[in-house]
C-alpha cells in the first residue's frame, strides 16, 4: 500500500540561550530533538514510536500533525508536502489528522461540557449545525460510552480517567479522520482501565480503517497495538522492525538494553546486568558518530568517526549500527 | 437521541464566558474577604450616588456663623458633624462629595488598566515572537519609570487635571497586569486542551477568545480591583503635593488643605482622619476582593 | 515480624464527607524481606505508608487500628523516636523531596548530625560511603538537587534513607517517574542494598512487574482494604481474589504469548460513601449475594485472600482468563 | 556570568529608555524648547554657557546626543532658582534620602519577615484572622496620611519628636557626616522612618507569610518531618530559608521603589531629600533641577532592579548553579 505519511531526513532543533563564548564563536547550540528521521507510515498501518524521555518521540508526533514546523527535511501527507499547507488546505488537513492526548484530565477544557468539547471540531470544520447532534452521538457510540447523552451536560471533573479518555477519543473521531497520532494514550490511566482503552484504539483503527502512530515509552504496551515499531535514541531512529522482531530479536545494542530493562510480571525473570553504561548524554552535545557509542558495550573506533545509517537488514527490519 | 430535543443544544454550545461571569458574580458569597470588599464598594457607590441628599451643604461654600463671622475651624458638632475648615467649609460635605471624585478616578483608571493589560497580555502571550518582544519591552520601560515622580512631573507640566492623573496612572500600571496575564497565557497555551483546539482546526483568534480568555478574566478583575486602589492613592498623593485638580473636591485635596492650614498642630483630627480612613477602606476593599478571587480562581488555574 | 499493621483506619475529612482512605487494612512485614504493596490510584497504599511515617495530610487522621514495629505498638512519641533511625522512607519524586537550596551533601550531614550521633566530620565521611554505596561519585555531594539527573536524584534519596542505618525502608513508588533503563538500575540498587544490609522493605507500587522483579511477598489493596497477600510467586501465579486475577490479566507482559489484555470494567467505589461487604462487588464477574457481607482474610499458609468464594478460587481463576467473563460485569460499567 | 551581563544590559537599556523619554518630555513641554533650559533667573553669561553646553541652538537629534554625553559626565546644567549646578544640589540631599529609605526598609523587612513567618505558623488562629486585614489596611493607607496622623499625635500633641526637617535650627556641624551621625539627626529621622516602616512592612510580611504557607506544603518539608528533624529546624532551616528568597529580592526592589515613593513622606516631614527637591522643582518650574532629581531616582530604581536580579541569582542555587549531567 502507498504511504500516507512520509518523513524524509526530518530535523528539529530547539534553540537554547547562547553563552557569550558561543556568541563570540558564532556557534548556534541547540537541543537536537530530531536529528535526521526518515520513515514512511503506510496507509492503514499502525506504527509505534518507542524511546525514553527526551528521545524526540513527542516532537515527532507534533511535527506529523503540523503543530510544529521541522527545522529541516520534509514531511508529506497523502503525497502533499506539509510545509505548504495553509488556509483551506490546512483546515482540510486538520479534518483528516487527529491526536489522542496523554493526560485526559488536561485534554478537555474544564469550562466546556462534554457535549461542547466533542462538538467543537465540527464547529471548527464548518459542518452544518443540523448534523452536529447525530455526529456527536455516533462518535460516542464508537468509543462505547454507554448512555452517552447522560454525559453531555457534565463537566470533565465529574468523569473518571477512563471515561475522559473515551471522550477525548470521541472528539478525535467525530470528524472521521484518516490519520491518528496517540501520544502515550494510557500512561496516565490505571492498569485496570488501560486495557479497555487499548482495545478501543485497536478496534477503531480496524473499523474506521485508520492509519495510526502510537508514541510510547512502554514496549510492553506497544505490543498490543502495533505490528511495527520504531525505536528512537537521542533524536534518531536506531531500529525499525515488526514489533515481535524488536521484542524477540532486537539487533541494535540500545534496543537490546531497552528490551532487557522492561520488567515482566514473572518472579523468575532474568536479573542479569543491563548491557548498557552510563546515562543519556546532553542532547545539546551528543557524541560524534553514533550517538549511542558512549554507552554501548560494543563500541569501536568506527562508531566515533562515522554515523551509522539506518539500513535494511532482513525484510522490513532496519538497524542503524555498524555491527549489524 | 430523540429525547434530546434541540432547545437543549444552545446551552451546551454557549460561550463559556457566561458561566465564568456567573462565577465571578457569585464568588463573593463564598469568600468573606471578597464579600466585605464588595460591601464597601457598594456603600461608597451609594454615597457617591446620593451625595446631594447626604450632604445638603455645598462643599465649596464658605459658611458664616449666625453672628455673621466666618465659620472657620468650627469643632465637630450638631450643625457640622466633622466641623469646618479654616476657610469655613463643611468638612462632612467635602468628605461625601470626595467619594465621587475618588470613584471616578478609581473606576476610569481600573477600566483602562485592566482592558489594556488584558489585551496586551493575551496577544503577547499567545502570539509570542516579535509581537511579544516589542510589547514586553514597552512594559519594561514603563515599569522602570519611578511611579509617583513620573505622575508628578507629568501633571506638573501637562497641567493639574483629574484626567491627566488617570492617564499617568494608566500609563504606568498596565504593564503589571499585562505581565501576569501574559505568563498565565503562556501556561494555558501549553495546556493539552488548547493544543486539542488547534488540532481540531480552531483558528488562533478562536483559541484565544474561546479557550484562553475565559480563564484570564478573573485575573483582569483582580487587577482592576487593585488599580482602583492605586489610582485613588495616587490621586490623593498628587493632590496632597499640590498638583491636583483645584476645581474638584477630593480626599487628597482635603488632606492637603488640612496639612497646609496647620490643622495638624491644632489637633483638628476630625478634618484629616476621616478622608484617610475612606481611602484606606476603598483601597483595602480592592485588596480583599483580589484576595478572594485568588483563593477561588487561582488554585484552579494552577492545579490539574 | 518487623512491622505489623493491624486493622488500620485512616480517614480524611473532605468537604463532601469523610473519606475512608484506609479501611481496616492489615498486613505484616517479615524481617529481611521485601513486601510489595500493590494497588491502583486511590487504593490507600500511599496513605498507609505515610501514616506509618506519621506524616498524614492535615485533614487526615488515624481513626483506628495500630502499627507495631518490632513488637512495640507505635504512638506519636515512638513514631517520632523511630523515624529515620529505624524506619526510613524513599519518595517517588526525589526532586521535590530534597530541599532545593542546600547541597545534597549538606542534607545528608544534616540528618546524620541532628538525628544520629555523628560529628560533622564523621557525617561527611559517612556521606562519601553512602554515595559510594548507591553508585554516586562523591564529588556530587557538593551539588544541588537540580544538578542531578532523575536517576541520580533517586540514588541520592536512597543514600539519604540509609544514612542512619535503619532496619526498615518504606519506598513509595521509587521508580515510577523514571525511564525503563534507569528504573531497572534503581531497582538493582535497592535489591543489592537490601541483600547486603539485610534490610526489610515495603515497596509501594502500582506495577506488578516491579513487584515480580524485586519483592518476596505481595499485599494487594483495593479501595482501602487488603484483598490478598502472600508470597509473590504464589499470588502472581495463582491469584485467589478476583481483583488480583483481573489485575494480572489487565497487565501487559512483554514476553507473554497472549496478545489480549482484559480490562476490568467500571471504576473503584467512592470512599466517601458508606460501604459494606466486598468493595469489588460492582466490578466483579463472580459476585454473589453473599459477597455483601464483609469477608475476613482466609486461606492456608501464607497465601490469603478476602473473598467469599475463596474455596472456588481455582475454578474462578480459569474462568477469569477468558475475556468474555469480564464483559459480563460491564452492566456496572460507567456507573 | 552570562545571566549577570544579560540582566545588566536589560536594566541599562531600560534606564536609557527612561532618559530618552525624559529628554523628549522636557523638550516637548509647552513653550519654546529654549525655555526649558534658559530662564531669566540666570544672568546672561550663565544663559550663554547653558546654550552652548546643551547645544540648544542645534537640531533636536544633536541636542539628544549632547544631552546623553553631558549626563554621562554628570553634567545636568544649573538650577534656575538656586543658580548652582544640579549635580551639586542632588549630591547634597541624596544621603538624606538614602538614609531614610534604607533605615525604614531594614526595620520594615526585619519586622515583616519575623511577623510573617510567625503568622504563617499561627495559621487558622484568631490572631491570624485579625492580623491579615490589619496588615492589608496598612498597605492601603496613603503614606503621607500615616505621616500626618503620627505627626499630629506624636509630635504636635505628645511633643516627642520634632515636627520636620533634618536638624534643629541653630545647630552647627563641622561636616555633613558629623551632622548625620548626631543624635539630633536621629531624632529628626525617627518619625519619618516610623511612618515609612509602618507602610512598608506589609509587603514583606504578607509575602513571607504566603511563601511560608506554600513551602510548608512542599514535599521536602514533609520529608524533613519524616527525618525527625526538630520543628524549629524545619521551620527556620528549611521552610523559612526557602520562603525568604523572594523577600530578599523584594527588599532590593523596595529600595528603588520607595525612593520614588518617598516624595510624599519627605514633603510631610520637610525632610531635605531628593523627593521633596523634585516636588519643589516641579512646582516652581525649575526644569533642570526637576529633570536631575527625576533621573537620580530613576537611576537608583534601575540600579536596585539590577541588584535584585543579582541577589536572586546568588541566593537561588537553581539559578546560580547550572545543570550537570
Amino acid at each position: 500500500m502507498a504511504a500516507l505519511v512520509e518523513l524524509r531526513d526530518v530535523v528539529k532543533h530547539f534553540p537554547v540561550t547562547r553563552s557569550l563564548g558561543e556568541i563570540a564563536r558564532g556557534a548556534h547550540p541547540a537541543v537536537r530533538a530530531l536529528d535526521g528521521v526518515t520513515f514512511d507510515v503506510g496507509n492503514g498501518d499502525a506504527v509505534a514510536v518507542v524511546g525514553e524521555s527526551g528521545c524526540g518521540k513527542t516532537t515527532l508526533g507534533r511535527l506529523m500533525l503540523k503543530l510544529a514546523e521541522p527545522t529541516g527535511g520534509a514531511i508529506t501527507f497523502g503525497g502533499a508536502p506539509m510545509a505548504g499547507l495553509t488556509g483551506e488546505r490546512l483546515r482540510d488537513f486538520r479534518r483528516q489528522a487527529q491526536l489522542v492526548f496523554q493526560n485526559p484530565f488536561d485534554a478537555l477544557n474544564p469550562r466546556f461540557t462534554i457535549y461542547r468539547a466533542v462538538v467543537e471540531p465540527l464547529i471548527n470544520a464548518g459542518i452544518d449545525k443540523a448534523e452536529h447532534a447525530d455526529r456527536v452521538a455516533s462518535a460516542f457510540r464508537r468509543v462505547h460510552l454507554a448512555d452517552f447523552d447522560r454525559y453531555f451536560d457534565r463537566y470533565p471533573h465529574q468523569l473518571s480517567g477512563g471515561q475522559l479518555q473515551r471522550v477525548v477519543m470521541a472528539r478525535a473521531l467525530v470528524l472521521g479522520p484518516r490519520f491518528l497520532v496517540a501520544d502515550e494514550p494510557v500512561s496516565m490511566l490505571d492498569v485496570s482501565v488501560r486495557a479497555g482503552i487499548l482495545a478501543l484504539l485497536r478496534e477503531v483503527r480496524e473499523t474506521m480503517g485508520l492509519t495510526a502512530v502510537y508514541i510510547s515509552h512502554d514496549l510492553a504496551l506497544v505490543r498490543y497495538l502495533c505490528e511495527r515499531t520504531l525505536v528512537m535514541y537521542l533524536g534518531r531512529v536506531v531500529e525499525d522492525a515488526p514489533t515481535e522482531e524488536i521484542v524477540r530479536r532486537p539487533r541494535h545494542p540500545y534496543t537490546k538494553a531497552l528490551v532487557a530493562a522492561v520488567p515482566v510480571p514473572d518472579p523468575d525473570q532474568s536479573r542479569a546486568p543491563l548491557p548498557i553504561k552510563g546515562n543519556v548524554p546532553d542532547a545539546r552535545e551528543p557524541p560524534s558518530g553514533c550517538s549511542f557509542r558512549d554507552r554501548c558495550p560494543h563500541a569501536m573506533p568506527r562508531c566515533a568517526a562515522e554515523t551509522p545509517l539506518l539500513r535494511s537488514t532482513a525484510s522490513g527490519h532496519r538497524v542503524a549500527c555498524h555491527l549489524d | 437521541m430523540a429525547e434530546r430535543a434541540d432547545p437543549v443544544t444552545p446551552a451546551r454550545t454557549s460561550w463559556p464566558l457566561l458561566p465564568v461571569l456567573r462565577r465571578i458574580v457569585a464568588m463573593p458569597l463564598k469568600d468573606p474577604f471578597a464579600f466585605t470588599g464588595i460591601l464597601i464598594y457598594v456603600l461608597f457607590a451609594l454615597v457617591a450616588l446620593f451625595a446631594d441628599q447626604l450632604a445638603p451643604i455645598d462643599p465649596m461654600e464658605i459658611l458664616f456663623t449666625k453672628a455673621g463671622k466666618l465659620a472657620a475651624n468650627v469643632p465637630p458638632g450638631a450643625e457640622f458633624p466633622l466641623g469646618t475648615t479654616n476657610l469655613g467649609r463643611d468638612i462632612y460635605a467635602q468628605l461625601v462629595y470626595g467619594t465621587r471624585s475618588a470613584l471616578a478616578v478609581g473606576l476610569s483608571a481600573a477600566i483602562i488598566v485592566s482592558t489594556v493589560g488584558t489585551i496586551v497580555g493575551l496577544v503577547a502571550g499567545y502570539f509570542g515572537g516579535a509581537t511579544d518582544a516589542v510589547l514586553m519591552r514597552i512594559a519594561d520601560m514603563a515599569l522602570s519609570l519611578p511611579f509617583l515622580p513620573f505622575v508628578i512631573v507629568l501633571t506638573g507640566f501637562l497641567g493639574a487635571s483629574t484626567s491627566n492623573i488617570v492617564l499617568a496612572v494608566a500609563l504606568l500600571l498596565w504593564p503589571n497586569s499585562a505581565r501576569v496575564i501574559r505568563s498565565q497565557v503562556l501556561t494555558l497555551r501549553e495546556r493539552a486542551y488548547v493544543e486539542a483546539a488547534r488540532v481540531t482546526g480552531a483558528s488562533a483568534w478562536r483559541i484565544l477568545f474561546v479557550h484562553i480568555a475565559p480563564n484570564i478574566l478573573p485575573l483582569s478583575f483582580v487587577y482592576a480591583a487593585i488599580a482602583i486602589g492605586w489610582a485613588i492613592i495616587t490621586e490623593a498623593s498628587v493632590s496632597f503635593l499640590g498638583f491636583g485638580d483645584s476645581g474638584s473636591v477630593s480626599w487628597g485635596m482635603m488632606l492637603q488643605d488640612a496639612f497646609a492650614s496647620q490643622a495638624l498642630s491644632r489637633g483638628q483630627y476630625a478634618w484629616f482622619v476621616p478622608p484617610g480612613i475612606c481611602i484606606v477602606l476603598i483601597v483595602v476593599a480592592g485588596f480583599f476582593i483580589s484576595r478572594g478571587y485568588e483563593e477561588v480562581f487561582m488554585p484552579r488555574l494552577r492545579g490539574r | 515480624m518487623i512491622l505489623e499493621v493491624d486493622k488500620l483506619q485512616i480517614h480524611y475529612s473532605t468537604r463532601d464527607g469523610t473519606a475512608r482512605a484506609v479501611d481496616g487494612a492489615s498486613f505484616t512485614v517479615p524481617e529481611g524481606r521485601i513486601v510489595g504493596l500493590v494497588g491502583e490510584s486511590g487504593c490507600g497504599k500511599t496513605t498507609a505508608v505515610r501514616a506509618i511515617m506519621g506524616v498524614l495530610a492535615e485533614n487526615g487522621r488515624q481513626a483506628g487500628g495500630r502499627v507495631v514495629f518490632k513488637g512495640q505498638a507505635m504512638d506519636e512519641a515512638t513514631t517520632r523516636k523511630l523515624r529515620w533511625r529505624d524506619i526510613a522512607y524513599v519518595p517517588q519524586s526525589a526532586m521535590s523531596s530534597l530541599d532545593p537550596v542546600y547541597t545534597v551533601g549538606a542534607q545528608l550531614v544534616e540528618v546524620m548530625t541532628k538525628r544520629g550521633n555523628h560529628s560533622r566530620a564523621s557525617a561527611r565521611a559517612r556521606s562519601v560511603e553512602l554515595f559510594d554505596l548507591v553508585g554516586l561519585n562523591e564529588r556530587r555531594l557538593a551539588d544541588y538537587p537540580h544538578q542531578f539527573s532523575g536517576g541520580m536524584r533517586q540514588r541520592a534519596a536512597i543514600a539519604m534513607a540509609l544514612a542512619l542505618e535503619p532496619s526498615l525502608l518504606l519506598a513509595d513508588e521509587p521508580v515510577t517517574a523514571l525511564d525503563v533503563i534507569v528504573q531497572r538500575q534503581i531497582l538493582d540498587v535497592l535489591r543489592s542494598l537490601q541483600q547486603r544490609l539485610h534490610l526489610s522493605m515495603v515497596l509501594v507500587t502500582h506495577d506488578i512487574s516491579v513487584v515480580a522483579y524485586l519483592c518476596d511477598e505481595v499485599v494487594v489493596m483495593y479501595a482501602g482494604q487488603v484483598v490478598e497477600s502472600g508470597p509473590v510467586r504464589d499470588v502472581l501465579a495463582r491469584p485467589r481474589h478476583p481483583y488480583t486475577m483481573g489485575l494480572r490479566n489487565a497487565f501487559p507482559d512483554l514476553l507473554s504469548d497472549a496478545l489480549e489484555l482484559v480490562p476490568i470494567a467500571g471504576s473503584p467505589p467512592d470512599l466517601r460513601e458508606p460501604l459494606s461487604g466486598c468493595r469489588f462487588v460492582p466490578r466483579c464477574p463472580f459476585a454473589q449475594p453473599i459477597c455483601g457481607i464483609d469477608a475476613a482474610m482466609s486461606g492456608n499458609g501464607d497465601h490469603r485472600s478476602a473473598c467469599r468464594r475463596d474455596s472456588e478460587a481455582d475454578t474462578l481463576r480459569t474462568a477469569a482468563l477468558d475475556p468474555r467473563t469480564w464483559q459480563r460485569s460491564s452492566s456496572f460499567a460507567m456507573s | 556570568m552570562r545571566l549577570v551581563l544579560g540582566r545588566f544590559t536589560h536594566n541599562a537599556l531600560a534606564l536609557l529608555a527612561v532618559t530618552t523619554i525624559l529628554f523628549f518630555m522636557f523638550r516637548l513641554m509647552p513653550g519654546t524648547p529654549l525655555a526649558a533650559f534658559i530662564n531669566e533667573n540666570l544672568n546672561a553669561d550663565q544663559q550663554q554657557a547653558m546654550l552652548e553646553q546643551f547645544g540648544l541652538d542645534k537640531p533636536m537629534w544633536q541636542q539628544y546626543f549632547i544631552y546623553l554625553a553631558n549626563l554621562l559626565q554628570g553634567e545636568m546644567g544649573l538650577s534656575f532658582f538656586q543658580r548652582r549646578p544640579v549635580m551639586t544640589i542632588l549630591l547634597e540631599v541624596l544621603p538624606n534620602s538614602v538614609i531614610l529609605t534604607l533605615t525604614s526598609l531594614i526595620i520594615a523587612y526585619i519586622f515583616g519577615v519575623v511577623a510573617g513567618a510567625w503568622l504563617a505558623w499561627k495559621r487558622g488562629t484568631w490572631i491570624e484572622r485579625a492580623a491579615v486585614p490589619a496588615v492589608l489596611a496598612t498597605r492601603a493607607a496613603p503614606e503621607f496620611w500615616i505621616g500626618m496622623v503620627l505627626l499630629a499625635a506624636l509630635s504636635f500633641n505628645a511633643g516627642w519628636f520634632p515636627s520636620g526637617g533634618a536638624s534643629s535650627p541653630g545647630m552647627a556641624y563641622s561636616s555633613n557626616w558629623d551632622r548625620i551621625f548626631s543624635l539630633d539627626y536621629v531624632h529628626h529621622l525617627a518619625l519619618p522612618v516610623l511612618t515609612l516602616a509602618l507602610y512598608l512592612q506589609g509587603l514583606p510580611l504578607l509575602l513571607m507569610r504566603s511563601n511560608m504557607l506554600e513551602v510548608m506544603h512542599e514535599e521536602f518539608v514533609t520529608m524533613a518531618r519524616m527525618k525527625g528533624l526538630s520543628e524549629w529546624r524545619i521551620v527556620i532551616g528549611h521552610a523559612a530559608r526557602n520562603a525568604l528568597l523572594p523577600v530578599v529580592t523584594a527588599f532590593a526592589l523596595g529600595v528603588g521603589l520607595s525612593m520614588g515613593g518617598n516624595v510624599v513622606i519627605e514633603t510631610v516631614f520637610s525632610w531635605p531629600g531628593i523627593g521633596r527637591l523634585l516636588v519643589q522643582a516641579v512646582s516652581v518650574h525649575d526644569y533642570p533641577l526637576a529633570q536631575g532629581a527625576f533621573l537620580m531616582i530613576a537611576l537608583v530604581l534601575a540600579l536596585m532592579n539590577f541588584v535584585a536580579d543579582l541577589l536572586y541569582m546568588v541566593l537561588d542555587p537553581r539559578v546560580s548553579h547550572g545543570r550537570k549531567g
